[in-house]
């Protein structure tokens, strides 16, 4: 690891605008925020994997991974975060490392030749440079060398140093915000700002859910400038210090962003979420508030609930009619646990039981809200090996489960509902309409007449296999 | 309860049935040996042949009466006569079924009776056995005809019960016209895999299973034998699919003793779990591990395909028991099915059909009925109903009869795990197919916008940083 | 059959304009075109078949078929006829009588609500309704019908009286005409016309072949004012007795059309094709002459000479290239046998070898060119038994087939080439294009490998199994 | 000949290949009870990992040594033996298959000697057989992986022969990383339908073929069984499958001594009669019935389905053997290979591809190859060819792998006469699904128009008649 890139994990290590640091003690917190992992029980991607993930949204630049095959290889082409306009950014590009390349230390002339060859063919407002294990170990300069391209080149050449072994994904994300803060933003100067300019931080545009959230900042007169990095064009990431409000959405993402950018320009930021009618909603007055604070229109608070008691009431009564379909349905939440309490509070408020809600990740903050929602910390859970919640599941314990794609097929096979809330689900569950959506996709899964289908045993599992055949309408016996 | 609505229209326009005749033409293409003539003029055998021709993309011997209008106004008898001696001399089938046709039936002979005339008079026809049905095209449809064949073949082939006769592990099987070659090839192995011994009536799957012969035949290559539909009387059980084949169900029964049990549809896991349940009963043996094996994958291809199905729209047109089968299979995957038309009300099981209301229609009425539901996500009739879904710009999923603008129809297998498992996934990836990036326009509540102030600044200029 | 009916199938039976009939005694002349039929050995389709094929191509008319569901339903939606703009021809209408309609004859008020009821749906500028056996049996007054719902509904109403029972697809052909003559040609004027304008009949944009030739005509200054029927409008039809030429394609289809057309409106006609190059070159050279003699510019024949050179020329060359790989080639062409002598003399200008040529449907004429070409008659065939025609390619007579789709199944399941040239087929092979289109399916048929893969025997048929076995690349025995 | 072309370029854009150690993977997924475990970052295995899972819809057990830098710089070995430690504590597999990655590789340490004394240092591990195959992934692709790890496999479980061993009627597999499960199962149901017992390494039609299990299991569930593996010098015979099994087959015939067939392709007519002929040889029994009825169905859809391909214009892209089989297939049926792509140039018969010539490439090498054919009708590559198929304009046939945006993948059958036949018919229906209603614009040559002087009449004026 170079000196530069140690310097800034100690440094996001003790990250004080990050509240699990705040939490911790001072011997703690040096220890960092990602546990060592254990060999042969690990799960979960890896820096350059988080960085990744932060950075590619930004639509119309060429995301470029130096390194071997895998590393685009198995993972480009894999996630929903929607473009209104460029395609760029879903090109899969690397520099394929050969072991020519690797052995004779050719690396950094490969690299540069490739951003060369990106530049030529595709010409992108900037290209954005992905260092992965192997040139980190054989120690090739990707600053140097996009250093050397930006200037030659005259295009923006930004190297983001998040190898995969210095951690998590978690990680990952807070090294491209360092990228960002090093190299992007406040190197341009906005084509039009207003008064009401805010960013938003850490939000992706998976299945474009920007697009659920747009419409009613539109309506208070509040104009997105920058979303780092959902559907973004390079331009307005690099302009966003312009802005006069940031909002972080998902804490542990993109933390280190709105603090520094707090430091070097003033923007104020606060910590919100778009999931959930209630969280929606606490975001929108703390965006005004803070606006008005910052020289927006006075009336802007207002206005803000004038909306929000309209959109409130028009997502409740589409809501309604589904609240006898789920009322009393049990529900298993096994999210990463950041504001899991917004959806178990969403789920109360339409009349299911959540049975437990896992907080591997939560805060203090996030697990005080859980018990007081839920009565006690009863059924907060930490992680839940495999073969112990198809056990659960299998036996009836939940009626559905809401997770990410890896405990995906443990409920499938346990036989029960499953409902993706993770990166790679087609659906949009963001702002008022986002919860309508949820709250008819999780009827939709529960209503399913499948269930009773699979569950049903075969022939060869019943005691009395001729119980098959004395059920009419699908058998008739003739004459 | 699904309501029946019967349209009363003078015109139909886009007809989804095919006719009565055509049934019966098919039901006895499943025959060895078979020619199937058409009484009537040679137009209504030309109709049928080109549609058969292009569903099957094989040659289909198929002959007609060539009722022309002075033959048809002093009677036919003689021009059947000629038909059945020049087809014996010409092509030495072992097997002739004569369909009726609205022609012929109009002008109200007694064509059975003049049959058996004919048959006295003729040794030459001694060899062969010749089948009467009457399906006249203003009557039905497909799935008539088809029941009509075969009920006239158990009728005149079929040996009753006697006390010489020795039942022994045989079963037999009475598949509807919505049974591919395929789906029939699947169930003979089935039933084999139990050591029982099949004999299908009728049976494309050795007809109309899209094979190359070693040689030129005028006639049919495979399908029943009628020594062995003579002998259905030796069977232990019969099974018959579809509503359709009730009647004829009914009568084999009668004829033989042999009971019967009806299948309403072969898709779907419960019917299969059935029929394993039966076939295992009768045979005194286990499912064999080759079927657990299926429908553990069948389970496995609902889990991972019920989210492609959940919600969806689905639009049907189709004869009634195909209509029936995949309307509960769509709704047992947690579709909705928005509009259901059926080609004829002979079906005493319309009002089963998982919809609001049941149309007795064509494809007209399913273009209308989609727009009265507000849309759909998929069309599921045959290749008619593609200007359909052209108009309404879904897709079409290509079922039943007839299938010409694609091939392998005959090899497309919907009933049983495995077929059951390969719909789902044919279903599915259609979905796939269709589905698209988001874009900001897939969002739609949009309050109105305020309007803001702007501050131009300078294009692109670099920040002092 | 209505005693209207009989008088015109008899007058079409003495069709002066016919070849065939010109070439019989007075006796054989009275027994008329149709051979009697022979039961258990026929095939074909009927008059009402042959009549809608004549007039379905008139784009945006509805055609109602009144009858039992068979003769639509079985029968709609199977042609390739093409159209540059309306659908509504593209409709299976039928009053898809009931037994009850029949039994209580309600038949023709039946066909009057289903008139009425497609008139209000559709707003076509037409119907065309059609008889079938079962009316004509039971004495429904078609044209009747058709007066009344002309009269009552503002709409033309043409009643085509050609029940399947009467006869053959050719005989429902002219009957079409006879409808056309009756009702439809001269009942409207055009909107424009031209000295230049004419006529095709008989032909019916099958795969879009219309439009093969209309540039051609265009270039000449020519204009096509009414193709009788393919991709016609109605009123094109209807004003068509304004041309200066009718152009009759395929002379046993619409002759009488163009018999009466001169009779009634002076319009002189020809007979051509446009198959082949040589037949497409000496259409426009009669369309030039006639033109001139009917007022058009002087120097149109000589322009039409200019185009021939120019567009033989860039066929021939188009051709060239495939001359060596179709070079002794043995064709069997099975035709209708109508002008089969211009294909014939097409393939041997490409050197390829007519090994027979079926005469069933030509006129002498055609056969005295066809033995002309092919040096006697040995040749020429009359119908071969699907038996026979199967032994004959199976035992290599032929390199490939030319014919209609119902010996399709003959040449494929005797492994031997089969090219399309029926009505059903997807390839227009008309005009210059044309041809080199069919040069080049020729080409494509007969080099598809898959033909040396198909012969191949099975290794159970081979006396010598293990010769499967030595065939390298396939097999590889390694160590 | 095709000229095998390499373009010299620096960045890899849209790549074809899916990594080496991924490859190894999923052959180490087609034995029982086993854990594929990646040496290397966690990512590494993540990326593998969401991939396999996209591809197969199926938990899949794939584990990493979980490197961290500290441990990539100051060796690995503890943490490989802590993973295999863990592993088993925690899922109890029966197999380990080790994969190296990059990272490890570009270290360079004696991983194969470590796992030798982390065997000999932990009784714990005995019961479990545990395989290391070195993968990097800057060499090679999924081939190569899973031909590495076959190789490791037959290396250390295979007993050499001896004169103890007494052959039976076993015939072993090795079929390459293109086949699917279905194509496994149809290999097996051949195999045993002439009496012979198939030992199939590795065998995914028991692990991945898509099924639900009475219980959960954190490692593989069905594929080979360690202990016939272990046992296949008694076979008469071995057949492998693709030029990329070469190696593992060369090594299996000099382990065992047993003759080894290796078929570049399995799939098409020619490749398959000399499989029937081969397994008629070796069982001494006459093909079965059912067998001579799939050829001649097969002949069947050759001869329906070559109007479709002929003078077709096809793209693809694969992993070499599959590119060879596929390019074989569509120039077989008529069709022209106007650009054909391969991930790696690891493979003799590159040159034998029926195309003018192969580049060693990315996707987009594909897409240039297109545009400088001046288009193509079809583009057959994985699910990531979807981008370039849209900007194309043509249709994307899915084949290999990854394909994460279907579902049934493991079901589609692609050998044997049965599944060309299928190949056969999907192809057909996705031209037959393009074909359209011909337009004026359908026809290229226009010479320019003369000049007509228009006389204009009274709009629809009716005439005197």
């Amino acid at each position: 690891m170079s000196d530069a890139l140690k310097a800034k994990v100690t440094e996001l290590f003790n990250e004080p605008g990050c509240e699990k640091n705040l939490a911790k003690g001072e011997k703690e917190r040096r220890k960092g925020c990602s546990k060592p992992l254990t060999p042969g029980a690990a799960a979960g991607g890896c820096a350059f994997d988080g960085a990744k993930i932060a950075l590619q949204p930004i639509t119309d630049a060429v995301h470029l991974v130096h390194g071997p095959l895998a590393c685009e290889g198995n993972g480009w082409d894999n996630r929903h975060a929607a473009s209104s306009g460029p395609k760029l950014y879903r090109l899969g590009a690397t520099t394929d490392l050969s072991q020519m390349d690797i052995v004779m230390g050719l690396g950094e002339k490969r690299l540069y030749k490739a951003i060369k060859d990106v530049i030529a063919r595709y010409a992108p407002p900037a290209v954005f440079v992905y260092s992965t294990c192997v040139p980190a170990l054989t120690g090739d300069d990707v600053v140097a060398v996009c250093a050397h391209a930006s200037q030659k080149l005259a295009t923006p050449c930004i190297p983001v140093n998040a190898p995969g072994f210095v951690g998590g994904k978690n990680l990952g994300n807070k090294l491209a915000g360092e990228a960002l803060l090093d190299y992007v933003i406040g190197t341009m100067e906005p084509e039009i700002s207003t008064p009401t300019d805010i960013n938003i931080l850490g939000e992706y545009n998976l299945s474009g859910e920007l697009w659920q959230i747009l419409p009613l900042f539109r309506a208070l007169g509040i104009r997105v400038h920058a979303c780092v990095t959902g559907d973004a064009r390079y331009r307005e990431v690099a302009s966003a210090h312009r802005s006069r409000v940031n909002m972080m959405v998902c804490s542990t993402s993109l933390i280190n962003v709105a603090r520094k950018m707090e430091e070097r320009w003033g923007i104020p930021y606060f910590e919100g979420s778009f999931y959930g009618i209630e969280d929606t909603s606490a975001a929108l007055r703390a965006i005004a508030g803070m606006l008005v604070a910052r020289g927006a229109p006075a009336d802007l608070p207002a206005r803000a609930e004038a909306l929000i008691a309209e959109e409130e009431a028009r997502a409740w009564e589409a809501i309604a009619p589904y609240r006898a379909r789920l009322e009393g349905k049990r529900v298993l939440l096994y999210t990463g646990g950041v504001k899991s309490w917004s959806i178990v509070s969403a789920l109360q408020e339409i009349g299911m039981v959540v049975v437990g809600t896992s907080v591997r990740k939560s805060t203090d903050n996030d697990k005080q809200k859980i018990k007081d929602l839920m009565g006690g910390d009863a059924h907060m859970v930490d992680a839940i090996p495999p073969r112990e919640m198809y056990a659960q599941l299998r036996r009836g314990d939940a009626d559905i489960l809401l997770s990410g794609g890896r405990t995906q097929f443990v409920a499938l096979k346990a036989r029960v509902p499953w409902l993706d809330i993770n990166q790679e689900r087609h659906q949009a569950y963001a702002g008022y309409d986002g919860m309508v959506a949820l709250v008819r996709e999780l009827d939709r899964s529960l209503s399913n007449p499948v269930w009773a289908d699979v569950r049903r045993p075969a022939p060869w599992e019943e005691d009395d296999a001729d119980a098959f055949l004395d059920d009419a309408p699908f058998l008739t016996p003739l004459s | 309860m699904a309501t029946i609505v019967k349209p009363r229209k003078a015109a139909s326009v886009n007809p989804l049935k095919s006719s009565t005749p055509l049934g019966a033409a098919l039901a006895y293409l499943g025959i060895d040996g078979a020619v199937p003539l058409f009484h009537g003029s040679q137009g209504c055998t030309s109709f049928a042949l080109v549609l058969t021709v292009r569903h099957y993309k094989e040659a289909i011997p198929l002959q007609t009466t060539a009722m022309d209008e002075v033959a048809t106004i002093l009677g036919a008898a003689g021009n059947l006569e000629e038909a059945l001696l020049n087809l014996q001399r010409r092509m030495k089938p072992r097997f002739i079924g004569i369909a009726s046709t609205a022609l012929v039936e109009t002008r109200g002979e007694d064509y059975a009776g003049d049959l058996k005339l004919i048959l006295q008079r003729q040794p030459e026809l001694a060899d062969t056995r010749i089948v009467f049905a009457s399906t006249p095209d203003y009557a039905g449809a497909l799935e008539d005809g088809w029941a009509a064949a075969v009920s006239a073949i158990i009728e005149s082939v079929v040996a009753p019960w006697s006390p010489t006769v020795t039942s022994f592990q045989q079963v037999n099987v009475l598949p509807g016209v919505h049974q591919t070659p395929a789906d029939i090839e699947a169930l003979r192995d089935l039933i084999e895999s139990f050591g029982l011994y099949p004999v299908i009536l009728p049976d494309l799957s050795g007809s109309l299973d899209g094979h190359v012969a070693e040689n030129w035949c005028p006639t049919t290559q495979g399908g029943a034998r009628m020594e062995e539909v003579a002998q259905m009387a030796r069977a232990v059980h019969t099974i018959a699919i579809g509503e359709h084949m009730r009647a004829p169900a009914d009568l084999l029964g009668s004829v033989t003793g042999v009971p019967v049990t009806l299948f309403p549809t072969l898709t779907g896991l419960a019917a299969n779990d059935r029929l394993m349940a039966l076939l295992s009963r009768l045979s005194g043996r286990a499912v064999p591990g080759r079927y657990r094996r299926q429908r553990s994958q069948l389970l496995d291809a609902m889990l991972d395909g019920h989210f492609h199905f959940g919600g969806k729209r689905i639009a049907i047109a189709a004869d009634p028991d195909l209509l029936y089968g995949l309307s509960a299979f769509f709704a047992g995957m947690g579709a909705r099915i928005v509009a259901a038309v059926a080609s004829t009300s002979n079906a005493p099981n319309l009002d089963s059909i998982p919809a609001d209301s049941v149309i007795v229609g064509d494809l007209t009425d399913l273009e209308d009925a989609v727009h009265a539901a507000g849309g759909a996500d998929l069309l599921v009739t045959h290749s008619h109903g593609r200007q359909s879904a052209d108009r309404l710009g879904i897709p079409l999923m290509r079922v039943g009869f007839p299938i010409f603008d694609r091939l392998g129809t005959a090899h497309a297998q919907t009933i049983g795990y495995r077929g059951t498992r390969d719909l789902i996934f044919r279903v599915a990836n259609l979905f796939l197919g269709q589905m698209h990036e988001h874009t900001p326009d897939d969002f739609g509540h949009v309050p109105s916008a305020h309007t803001i102030e702007e501050i131009v600044h300078d294009s692109a200029s670099l920040a002092a940083h």
